[in-house]
C-alpha cells in the first residue's frame, strides 16, 4: 500500500473524516492551554487561588506572550492528541511587550479561519483574551470549550499515527 | 502459452482479486493518475500513458517501519516485517523494467534488503503493454519498448475489445489458473504473436530523438567538464524527478519517538537536496548544484552501469514530464553527446 | 491587440548581448526552447555566444525570479527578464531583504496573458510557427494545423484577472506597456465554495489532496516568498515536520509552508503548477489573500509591500473577534 | 542476529572514557547482550559499525578495538552532532543498538614485512588505534613502526595511555607526539603534524604509510609523504562520507561508483586518485 496512505487503510481516507466515530467509553475532551505569561497565565492562578471550579481537562503551556503561540504550535497540538485548543493572552493594549498581542490577534484572525478551511471544526480553537484579574473568565472559557468538546467528541482530523 | 480474455473478463478476475488480496491498480483522481489500492475494478482507470508515480510506491514505499522499539529504562527492539500479500495491475513496460534494476541494487551483493525482498516476492505485477506513448516516453532508447514483458507475472496487450494474455512466472500461472480460471482462453499463437510483434515495434517518438548509445563511455572522462556548470544552473533543487523515477532508491534512516517508544522508519531521500551528503562536523561533499545535479546523472548513466552493467532509467518519461524546469535526463543524454562531438 | 512576446525576442537578444558584452552584467536569467514548442524552459546565459539561445514566446509563464538568491554572494549584476507577475515576485524578494535591486538589471516584458502550454499542446497543432494577439484570442498556427483559442479558455487562470499587465520598475522595458485591465474580476467562487462545505466533507477534500503529497519540496522552492536562508522543513533539530511520509506530516507541511507565506504570496500560482501531484495550492494561498481582504480591508495584498499584512497592526481598525 | 541488516543488536555500555581534556572524545566499551551476537561480530581493523540512539538515530562510528582483543568491542566518538550528543549524555550500562561491521579494512597482507608509519590527527588515530594494537599485539610479522600523531593541543591527544606509555615500550617502535598549540605543561615537539612528518623523516624504503585524520591534514600529509618518496601504492588513507544504511544501497556515500561503506572507508592513495575529487 503507498505510504501516502499510511494513516488509511486500503478504502480510501483512513480516519475517514465524514463518518463520525463515536466516542470510546470513559472519553474525556484533552484541551491544551497556550497562555501568556502576564495576563491569562495568571488569570488561570487566580481561578486556583479563589477555588473557582473548573474542569479539569486542560493543560495549560506557559508562554511568553500570546505573540509567542506559532500556529504550528496549534496544529501540532492538534495531531499530537488535542481536542480543542485555547490560545489565550493579554487584552489588546495591555500586553506587557506593548504589541505582542496586536499581532497575536491578526495573525490568528487569519489562522483560526485558516485552520477551519483545512477541516477543523471551528468550536476546537478558541482564542481568548483573559486578564490577570479575570479568573473567572478563566474558567468560564475552559467549561465552555469543554462542553463543547464533549458535544463534537475527540478530535480525529488532524491526528496523527506513529 | 498465449491466452485472451475478454475485456468483461478481465473486470470480473480483477474484482475477484481485489475481494481476495490487496490489489492495486491506476485510479483518476483529481486529475491525477496513480497506482493506488482499489476495492473494485469499476474504479480503475485504463486511460492513461502512465501513472504519476510508478510500482515503486508498493515495492519500495515513500517511508515504511523497519522496527519498533521501547527505551523506558532498558531497550528492547522489535523487527516490523512486511507481510501483506499484493496483486498489482497496470503497470507499464518501462516500470516492469524498472523493477529488475532495483532487484540488482536491493536484494543483490553481500547485504540484501529484507524488507524490499518480502515485498517483491508477495507482490504479482500484472503488465500492461502501453497503447499510446507519451511524447516524453522513451522506453525504446535503452532497448525497451512498448510491449516489453520481462518482469511481469502476467502481461496483458489490449488487443481491439480484448485482451492478449501471457503468465510469465509460478505467480503469474497461479493467477490464470486460480482468481483466473475459467476466464482465459487459449489464444491463436500466430495471431497472438502478431499483436506482440505490433506492439513490440510501436513508434515510441521520443525515443528516436534519444540515443544513448556508448553515452556510459563518454561519460567516463566527463566528471570536470564545464557542462555540469552550465547545466545545474536551471536546477531548482527540488526532489520532484527522484520521486517520481521508479528507478532512484536512495532512502534515509529515521526514528521517531514520542515518551519511551519509538518506530525506525525508512524513507526516500533526494540526491538532490543540500542536506543529503552533510555530515555531522559541517563538511559536504556535494556542497551546491552543480555536485548534485551532476551526482544524479552521473549515477544513472555511468557510476550504476559500471557496478550492474545497465543503465538506471526505463525512459518512462516522467522526469521529462514533470521537472519543473526541462532538466531532465533525456535532455541531458543529448546534450553530453553535443559536447562530446564538438569537443 | 497587442505584440507578442516573440515580437520581441530580438530585441531581447540584442538588449542582452550588449549588456553581456559591454560587462553591466556577468548573466542573464530567460527563457529557452525546452522539448517542444509549448515548455520553454528557464536559461541562464554568460557569454554572448549563447545568447542567440535565449527565446520568448506566449508559453513563457515560468517565473524567473527565484534564481536570483544564487548569485546574491557574488560580485556584479545579473539580468532577468520579467512579466508583470514576475515583477511582483521580484519584489516580494527585494521587499524581504534577500535580493539587492542594485545588483539586478531588469528586463520588463509587458503581457496581455500567457497562454497555458499544457492545455494548447493536446490540441495536436504540432510545432508552433507562429502566435498572434487577435484580441480577445490567441491565433497558434502550428505546422500540423492552427486555431484561434480564446484568451479566457487558453490562458493560465491567474491571466484572467491579472492586473499587472506591465512589470513595475524595470531598467528596460521591451515594446510598450499594454493595457492594464482584467479579464475577468478576481474571482474566489472556488474559494467560497470551500468555505461553504460542511467541515468533515472539507476535511476528507484535503486529506484527499494531501495524501498525495510526495514532499518533493517544488512547490517551496519555485516560490518567491519561500526565500528563506534555511527552510525550517530543512532544520534536523528541532524537527518541525518529519521526514517520514505520512498525513499528518503532510498536512503539517502545507499548514507550515501555506502560513509562512500568508499576506506574502504574490499570486505566481507556481507553485501548483509546478506540483507534480497535483495538488491545489492556490486554493490555500487565495483563501489566506481571501480573508486578508476581508479582514485588514488591504485590496491587494499580493502586491509586496515593506511591511506585509501579519507584520503590522492596526489598534482599534483590526477586527476584534477574541473578546 | 535480526534479519534484516538495517535492525542493529541491543548492547550495553560497559565502560566510558573521557580521552581529551575537554571531555568532547570519550571511548565507548560495548558488548552486545547477546553472547551469540557478540561471538559472531568478526572485524577486522578499519571496519565500521553503525551506533544506534533510538529516537535519535544511527552514526557510523570505525571501532578502535583491536580484533586481537576479544570480547568487546571500543567506539572512540567525538562530539559532533545530534547523535553523538546523546551519545555522550550516556552513562555506563545503559543500552544502545549496534549492528556491523561494515566496509573493508587495513590491508593486513599488504603490511606484512614492512616498515609501517601510521600517521593520525585528532579522533582520527581512532581506526589506526586498532590498526597498531593489532600490528604490536603481532609484532614479530611486521618491520619498524613510527607513530607520527599530533592534535590542537595537549589536551586534545587522545589515547594518551598507550600513545604515551605502552606503544613505546615495543621493541623497534618509536611514537612521535607533536602539538598545534602547546602549554605550560608541554614540553614536546610543537606544529603541525605535517610539517612534523618531515622532520620525523621515515624512510619510504619497504614501508608503508598508513593515514587519517582531518581532511585538511590527510591532503598535507599526502603531500608531504609525496615529498619524503612515498609512492602511491604505499599510501594507505581513509575516507569519511555520511551514510545511513551501511550496506551499500542508500546511495549516500559514493564516490563515484565505489560506496565508502562497503568498498571503503580504506583506499590506497593509488586508489583513490582514480575516483573523482569528490569527498
Amino acid at each position: 500500500m503507498s505510504v501516502n496512505e499510511k494513516a488509511a487503510p486500503a478504502a480510501g481516507p483512513a480516519t475517514n473524516p465524514t463518518t463520525a466515530t463515536p466516542a470510546p467509553e470513559g472519553w474525556e475532551p484533552k484541551i491544551i492551554g497556550f497562555a501568556c505569561n502576564w495576563c491569562t497565565y495568571a488569570g488561570a492562578d487566580l481561578a486556583g487561588t479563589s477555588r473557582i471550579q473548573y474542569p479539569p481537562n486542560i493543560r495549560v503551556i506557559r508562554v511568553p506572550c500570546s505573540g509567542r503561540i506559532n500556529p504550528q504550535f496549534v496544529v501540532r497540538a492538534f495531531q499530537r492528541g488535542a481536542d480543542g485548543v485555547l490560545v489565550a493572552g493579554c487584552h489588546p493594549g495591555d500586553c506587557h511587550y506593548s504589541t505582542g498581542n496586536y499581532f497575536a490577534r491578526r495573525r490568528y484572525l487569519l489562522a483560526k479561519r485558516f485552520i477551519e478551511y483545512l477541516g477543523v471544526e471551528p468550536e476546537r480553537l478558541q482564542v481568548r483574551w483573559i486578564s490577570g484579574s479575570e479568573g473567572q473568565k478563566f474558567a468560564d472559557t475552559v467549561r465552555e470549550l469543554t462542553e463543547k468538546l464533549r458535544a463534537l467528541g475527540p478530535q480525529r482530523r488532524l491526528r496523527e499515527t506513529l | 502459452m498465449l491466452l485472451t480474455i475478454t475485456a468483461d473478463n478481465l473486470k470480473s478476475l480483477l474484482d475477484k482479486l481485489a475481494r481476495d488480496s490487496l490489489l492495486v491498480a491506476p485510479v483518476l483522481e483529481d486529475g491525477v493518475t496513480r497506482l493506488k489500492p482499489v476495492k473494485a475494478a469499476s474504479e480503475i482507470a485504463l486511460d492513461y500513458s502512465n501513472t504519476a508515480t510508478s510500482i515503486k510506491d508498493f515495492l519500495f514505499p515513500q517511508s515504511e517501519d523497519l522496527l519498533r522499539f521501547v527505551t523506558d529504562g532498558t531497550l528492547s527492539i522489535e523487527e516490523i516485517k512486511p507481510e501483506r500479500a499484493q496483486v498489482a495491475f497496470g503497470i507499464r513496460p518501462c516500470d516492469l523494467a524498472s523493477v529488475a534494476l532495483m532487484d540488482k541494487v536491493l536484494t543483490t551483493g553481500e547485504y540484501a534488503d529484507t524488507h524490499y525482498q518480502a515485498r517483491r516476492k508477495n507482490t504479482v505485477l500484472i503488465g500492461l503493454a502501453c497503447e499510446s506513448p507519451a511524447d516524453t516516453c522513451f522506453c525504446t532508447s535503452y532497448g525497451y519498448n512498448p510491449g516489453h514483458s520481462a518482469g511481469a507475472d502476467v502481461m496483458l496487450y489490449k488487443d481491439g475489445d480484448q485482451y492478449l494474455a501471457e503468465a510469465l512466472s509460478d505467480k503469474g500461472r497461479e493467477v490464470v489458473g486460480g482468481p483466473g480460471e475459467g476466464l482465459f482462453k487459449p489464444a491463436d499463437e500466430a495471431a497472438g504473436q502478431a499483436v506482440k510483434k505490433a506492439y513490440a515495434e510501436k513508434e515510441v517518438p521520443f525515443g528516436k530523438e534519444v540515443d544513448v548509445e556508448g553515452i556510459d563511455q563518454l561519460l567516463d572522462n566527463f566528471f570536470d567538464d564545464q557542462y555540469w556548470d552550465d547545466v545545474s544552473k536551471k536546477c531548482l533543487g527540488c526532489g520532484t524527478c527522484t520521486y517520481v523515477c521508479p528507478t532512484c532508491h536512495c532512502f534515509l534512516l529515521t526514528d521517531e519517538a514520542r515518551g519511551g517508544e519509538g518506530l525506525r522508519f525508512r524513507c526516500w531521500d533526494s540526491c538532490m537536496f543540500a542536506n543529503y551528503t552533510k555530515m555531522a562536523g559541517g563538511h559536504n561533499p556535494r556542497p551546491s548544484k552543480k555536485e548534485r545535479v551532476r551526482q544524479r546523472f552521473m549515477h544513472k548513466l555511468n557510476y550504476y552501469p559500471h557496478r550492474y552493467h545497465s543503465y538506471l532509467c526505463t525512459g518512462c518519461g516522467r522526469c521529462v514530464a514533470m521537472c519543473p524546469v526541462g532538466l531532465h535526463i533525456a535532455g541531458v543524454i543529448k546534450d553530453v553527446k553535443g559536447v562530446k562531438a564538438h569537443a | 491587440m497587442s505584440a507578442t512576446f516573440t515580437d520581441h525576442q530580438a530585441a531581447l537578444r540584442d538588449e542582452v548581448k550588449k549588456l553581456l558584452t559591454d560587462g553591466s552584467i556577468k548573466g542573464f536569467i530567460g527563457y529557452a526552447r525546452g522539448r517542444d514548442s509549448y515548455h520553454p524552459v528557464p536559461a541562464i546565459v554568460t557569454r554572448p555566444d549563447q545568447v542567440d539561445g535565449l527565446i520568448l514566446d506566449q508559453f513563457s509563464i515560468f517565473g524567473l525570479t527565484k534564481y536570483l538568491l544564487d548569485y546574491i554572494f557574488e560580485d556584479g549584476k545579473m539580468g532577468i527578464v520579467v512579466k508583470g507577475c514576475d515583477a511582483l515576485g521580484l519584489g516580494r524578494l527585494i521587499n524581504d531583504h534577500r535580493v539587492d535591486r542594485n545588483k539586478v538589471h531588469v528586463v520588463g516584458l509587458p503581457c496581455a496573458g500567457v497562454l497555458n502550454g499544457e492545455k494548447v499542446a493536446k490540441l495536436g497543432l504540432g510545432k508552433v510557427q507562429r502566435v498572434t494577439d487577435k484580441g480577445s484570442a490567441f491565433l497558434v498556427e502550428g505546422d500540423k494545423g492552427s486555431k484561434e483559442l480564446p484568451k479566457t479558455e487558453y490562458l493560465w487562470d491567474k491571466c484572467l484577472w491579472c492586473e499587472n499587465h506591465n512589470p513595475a520598475g524595470a531598467d528596460t522595458l521591451l515594446g510598450s506597456e499594454v493595457e492594464n485591465v482584467a479579464m475577468k474580476p478576481r474571482d474566489f467562487s472556488d474559494i467560497t465554495a470551500l468555505e461553504k462545505m460542511p467541515s468533515a466533507e472539507r476535511a476528507a477534500f484535503w486529506t484527499r489532496q494531501f495524501s498525495r503529497c510526495i514532499r518533493c519540496y517544488a512547490c517551496r522552492n519555485v516560490c518567491p516568498a519561500c526565500n528563506c536562508r534555511e527552510c525550517v522543513f530543512d532544520i534536523a533539530d528541532p524537527r518541525w515536520v518529519g521526514n517520514t511520509v505520512k498525513l499528518s506530516e503532510q498536512q503539517m507541511f502545507h499548514f507550515t509552508r501555506a502560513f509562512h507565506v500568508a499576506g506574502r504570496c504574490v499570486d505566481c500560482g507556481e507553485c501548483e503548477r509546478v506540483c507534480p501531484m497535483e495538488i491545489p495550492l492556490m486554493k490555500l494561498q487565495r483563501k489566506l489573500q481571501k480573508d486578508v481582504i476581508e479582514l485588514f480591508g488591504n485590496p491587494k495584498p499580493f502586491v509586496p509591500s515593506e511591511v506585509e499584512v501579519l507584520g503590522q497592526f492596526r489598534v482599534t481598525e483590526d477586527p476584534e473577534e477574541f473578546m | 542476529m535480526p534479519e534484516n541488516p538495517l535492525v542493529p543488536s541491543v548492547a550495553t555500555i560497559d565502560r566510558i572514557t573521557p580521552e581529551t581534556a575537554a571531555s568532547d572524545v570519550k571511548t565507548f566499551q560495548v558488548t552486545f547482550d547477546d553472547p551469540a551476537v557478540m561471538e559472531r561480530f568478526n572485524y577486522m581493523s578499519g571496519q565500521c559499525a553503525m551506533l544506534s540512539m533510538f529516537g535519535v538515530g544511527e552514526s557510523m562510528i570505525s571501532i578502535t578495538s583491536s580484533p586481537t582483543r576479544r570480547g568487546f568491542l571500543e567506539f572512540s566518538v567525538k562530539r559532533t552532532g545530534r547523535v553523538t550528543d546523546v551519545l555522550h549524555e550516556a552513562v555506563e550500562g545503559q543500552k544502545i543498538g549496534v549492528r556491523g561491521p561494515y566496509g573493508n579494512h587495513f590491508p593486513l597482507e599488504m603490511l606484512k614485512g614492512k616498515n609501517l608509519v601510521f600517521i593520525g590527527g585528532g579522533i582520527g588515530l581512532a581506526p589506526l588505534r586498532s590498526l597498531i594494537n593489532n600490528v604490536l599485539d603481532n609484532r614479530k610479522e611486521y618491520g619498524r613502526i613510527d607513530v607520527v600523531y599530533g592534535a590542537r593541543s595537549p589536551g586534545d591527544l587522545c589515547f594518551k595511555y598507550e600513545v604515551l606509555e605502552n606503544w613505546t615500550k615495543y621493541e623497534n617502535a618509536q611514537v612521535h607526539v607533536t602539538v598545534d598549540r602547546g602549554d605550560e605543561t608541554w614540553t614536546g615537539p610543537v606544529g603541525f603534524v605535517p610539517a612534523f612528518l618531515e622532520q620525523v623523516n621515515p624512510s619510504p624504503r619497504d614501508a608503508v604509510a598508513v593515514t587519517c585524520g582531518p581532511p585538511i591534514m590527510i591532503k598535507l600529509v599526502l603531500q608531504s609523504l609525496a615529498k619524503l618518496g612515498f609512492t602511491d601504492d604505499q599510501i594507505v588513507t581513509t575516507l569519511e562520507m555520511k551514510m545511513q544504511c551501511g550496506v551499500g544501497k542508500c546511495g549516500r556515500c559514493n564516490v563515484g561508483d565505489k560506496y565508502v561503506c562497503i568498498d571503503g572507508p580504506v583506499f590506497t592513495l593509488s586508489q583513490l586518485k582514480q575516483l573523482p575529487p569528490e569527498f
